[in-house]
């Protein structure tokens, strides 16, 4: 089988070629350091006295994760390869580059890797008399009923910005620990996928999806999602993501929201805004008011087509966070 | 006897080996995962051998050097697993330059065993590496031949086509992974047959 | 044949759709008039004595043209059917609900559809008391070996920009006029594509580009580009666009650029961020000072994989208006 | 005689038989240009043949609002070249009920010709939609029946398989566009049949 068109060298640099390319792109936001150059760090820190916000994981996602380091928001990043959680070190160093005295909390999705190696990175950091601590991001409502168990997908942007904000206006870190829990708890998101992605080592599709079906429910590196049916139009889908949505967020009319639809990589912002104009409609006979809608790559799964679409339930402390400004190589806002 | 050269070259079979089995196991990863745990025993293996490699010292110590090589290049689900792995091993070896062939599989790869789950949580029938790592040491540990030890690993990774995942990325999907192997399973029964001299 | 995978309802009302979402998700910066649906009008203007800067085009190149309406940029923009010039009123309508009595500008990609609307609203407009003129972006170097014939690909967003923010400065027509033709003089792009792209009304591809082959100078509606051959490293693919476009641009060691890694769509961040690591080195090489990198989707078509490059030679009042901040609905900067 | 009835009923013919083609002309345009042209004149014709039937009046009436909705559901090229020529040929028409169908072919059809000339100063040999009006229009003019000016038209568009462009978006193709028959050229054979009541 012939393989996947892409615009790439060698598969196995292409984590670390992308970085050098990041690196040269924006300067003026992010360093690393000479011994960890899979640690991405905020150019305007660390501040004494705040929580450092370390995000990380797998690469294939951007601007997903290191795309959201930067000033009111994520303070450093751990890069791991293509799909794969960093390991420990690159955390580790992450967060001694980044921390300010006031403690480490750690932030990324809810993938088996991931939790292992993090925990085994805040264990390295208690033994340099680091606090740390962890929340784990699952706003993926697709993956299972128990929310505990769900993966984390692109609400992550408005889970990180919560706690950015609060680490950014000096809050301590049980204080930003608690609003991390409190955003991931009120983000709900919902994804499918028109086509695989491919991975640059092996140039071929991770899964065979049809032409002429999407998978319902898809996760961001592909993982299979809930069902496989044909594909449908645009608002058909959108009523099946926002009926489910809905159901789990059990807002009020009045009530507030955030709104996220985001590229899997592939599918381009004339379909986005196709999908977003049958959300913004659905939110509007809800009676829900929407504060703030983001539409773009977000948060991607490679080449992979396809769009998610997340929905945060704002209150009177999520809708200040949210609205905080934020200065990071691939996000700005305020 | 096992020693530090033989076990050297062993794992360097092993990294040669995945490499080969590489696009295999990221299509049985591709059906119920991500997709890329080829990729991660192929790079895993590549840094547990050249760790090794340069290391002069025990069988710990060279564990102990592939640990911290697989754990540093892969990160994923894999490394933190196999890294703990190898240290339990290094331990269950011990600071000697070399144990019987028959004494290296029964320490070996209970131990092997052993670190996967303290690390994994895991328990047999979930559908992971564990349902080849834990029949095979079980056989380990009752004297079975290195031979009997890799039966033992192939038939548990594939007992895992009928079971449905009880972690990891594929537990969420229920039904849908019947029939389908799992991944780790598949390149657990490899690592054994590496690890104790029967690589095909 | 089987349609290509897209997540849209009605291809022929891909665009009205899309539109639909645009100005659902934007409120705070774009507005279209009642009567004029296909007029897209920044909110912070129009500004009295201030030259109204006009842009538009074809729809499938999002961003490009609609995201770019606002404070410091466009102020209002003509948006076409897919891949096709808008008609004169749009345009029309734009310019009179934009314009603040120092007349109008428009700019918009070289290519004879919009060339005979935009000329015709241009003579409605002198109906109506309206001065309008028009510079045309030619930045494609891969369409033409002259200048005057060349196609306006990606390099719009640094032209459109530079005359943007010389309109925002308060600069007469004459001025804007003539600094509009300076950043486009001084802009190079080249492209390559790697998948047909396909039109929502037909989902079928373009053209035909087999696997294992790209095509090299491809414009952004998918019109063949300067030739075919097999698909190449990302390495190779960026010397032969920067020798292309260095030869071109003549710049002398010192001197500095802005560069723009550009997606036509289906290729995500980490593939341009692999092509951005060999641009910043050749320039690095070059003696050239990367002054400002953009790398993601700025101007696509479509679904079609492939990116393109382009490099604007900087001087020193380019330097400073590309540095202008601007405030629109998809393109944020200072 | 071509009356109201009659040519409001031939742009509708047409409207229909530009969906019928709109994928292979959008094909013709994929080789060498951007893949559209069917699109635009099947939502073209159909626009300008709701504006005619909307309008109760003078041959050159009915001409001018098919203009003006050919031209505002378009944009494109194809909207200013053939929104300038209804136009010229509403002018050419005249503000009078009917025609003999003789003279319709050889007002109409050399006024279209006259007025995609003049917004879009082609010349013939250009490999655009000229070359199937221009010889289309010398047969009328020449006093060619229906049938001949069609003829004209399709032997036109087909000579344009051996042009090199001269304008448009196919004009920086060079040679690789011979061979392929011009997208406007095709649907312009297809509106002259249209016209002259031939199509079929
Ligand atoms: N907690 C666990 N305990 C034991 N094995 C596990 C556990 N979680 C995952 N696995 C194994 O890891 C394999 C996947 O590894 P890999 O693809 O390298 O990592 P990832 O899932 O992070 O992409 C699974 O097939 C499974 O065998
Ligand atoms: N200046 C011109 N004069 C006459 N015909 C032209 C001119 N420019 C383009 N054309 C015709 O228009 C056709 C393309 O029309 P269409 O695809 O609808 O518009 P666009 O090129 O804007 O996508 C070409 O095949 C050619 O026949
Ligand atoms: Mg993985
Ligand atoms: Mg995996
Ligand atoms: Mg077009
Ligand atoms: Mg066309």
């Amino acid at each position: 089988m012939a393989l996947t068109q892409k615009l790439i060298n060698d598969g196995n640099a292409a984590v670390d070629e992308m970085l050098a390319g990041v690196m040269a792109a924006h300067p003026g936001h992010l360093w690393r350091p000479a011994h960890a150059p899979r640690a991405v760090i905020a150019r305007h820190g660390p501040r004494q006295g705040k929580v450092a916000l370390v995000i990380g994981g797998g690469s294939g996602h951007e601007p997903t994760f290191l795309g959201f380091v930067g000033k009111g928001l994520a303070d450093a990043c751990a890069v791991g390869n293509v799909f794969a959680s960093p390991p420990p070190q690159p955390a580790v160093d992450a967060a001694l580059a980044a921390q300010g005295g006031a403690g480490v909390l750690f932030m990324y999705g809810n993938y088996a890797g991931d939790v292992m190696n993090f925990d085994m990175a805040t264990e390295l950091l208690e033994m340099e008399g680091v606090e740390a601590r962890t929340v784990l991001t699952t706003d993926d409502i697709a993956s299972s009923p128990d929310r505990a168990k769900r993966r984390g997908v692109a609400g992550n942007v408005f889970i990180f910005k919560a706690a950015g904000a609060a680490a950014d206006l000096m809050l301590p870190l049980d204080e930003v620990e608690r609003i991390a829990r409190h955003a991931n708890a009120r983000t709900f998101t919902m994804g499918v996928a028109l086509s695989s992605c491919s991975l640059p080592q092996t140039r071929r599709p991770s899964f065979d999806l049809p032409v002429g079906e999407m998978e319902i429910g898809m996760g961001i590196h592909g993982e299979p999602g809930v069902r496989r049916g044909p594909l449908r139009p645009a608002d058909e889908v959108v009523d099946e993501i926002m009926d489910a949505i809905l159901a789990e967020m059990g807002a009020a009319r009045g009530d507030r929201v955030a709104v996220l639809v985001n590229s899997l990589g592939a599918t381009p912002l004339m379909e986005l805004y196709i999908l977003h104009a049958r959300v913004a409609a659905r939110l509007a006979q809800a009676g829900l008011e929407v504060h703030r809608a983001l539409v773009g790559p977000y948060c991607t799964s490679l080449d992979m087509a396809g769009a998610s679409i997340t929905v945060m339930h704002l209150d009177a402390e999520l809708t200040r966070l949210i609205d905080h400004p934020c200065d990071c190589a691939m996000f700005r806002q305020g | 006897m096992v020693d530090a050269a033989v076990l050297k070259a062993r794992l360097a079979a092993l990294a040669t080996r995945m490499a080969a089995e590489r696009d295999a196991l990221c299509a049985l990863d591709g059906a119920v995962g991500d997709g890329d745990h080829g990729i991660a025993m192929e790079q895993g293996m590549k840094a547990a051998a050249e760790a090794a490699v340069a290391v002069e010292g025990s069988l710990q110590e060279i564990c102990n050097a592939a640990a911290k090589g697989f754990l540093n290049a892969v990160g994923a689900s894999s490394g933190p697993l196999y890294a703990t792995g190898f240290l339990r091993m290094g331990k269950a070896l011990g600071a000697v330059e070399a144990v019987a062939e028959g004494d290296f599989g029964r320490l070996a790869i209970p131990a092997m065993r052993d670190g996967i789950v303290h690390r994994g949580k895991a328990a047999p029938g979930m559908k992971t590496m564990l349902d080849a790592w834990h029949p095979a040491a079980e056989c380990a540990l009752a004297g079975g031949t290195s031979a009997e030890i890799v039966a033992a690993a192939e038939a548990g990774a594939e007992a895992t086509k009928g079971m449905v995942a009880g972690l990891g990325r594929a537990e969420r999907l229920g039904d849908r992974v019947l029939g389908h192997m799992d991944p780790g399973a598949a390149s657990a029964a490899i690592m054994v047959a590496g690890l104790v001299g029967m690589a095909g």
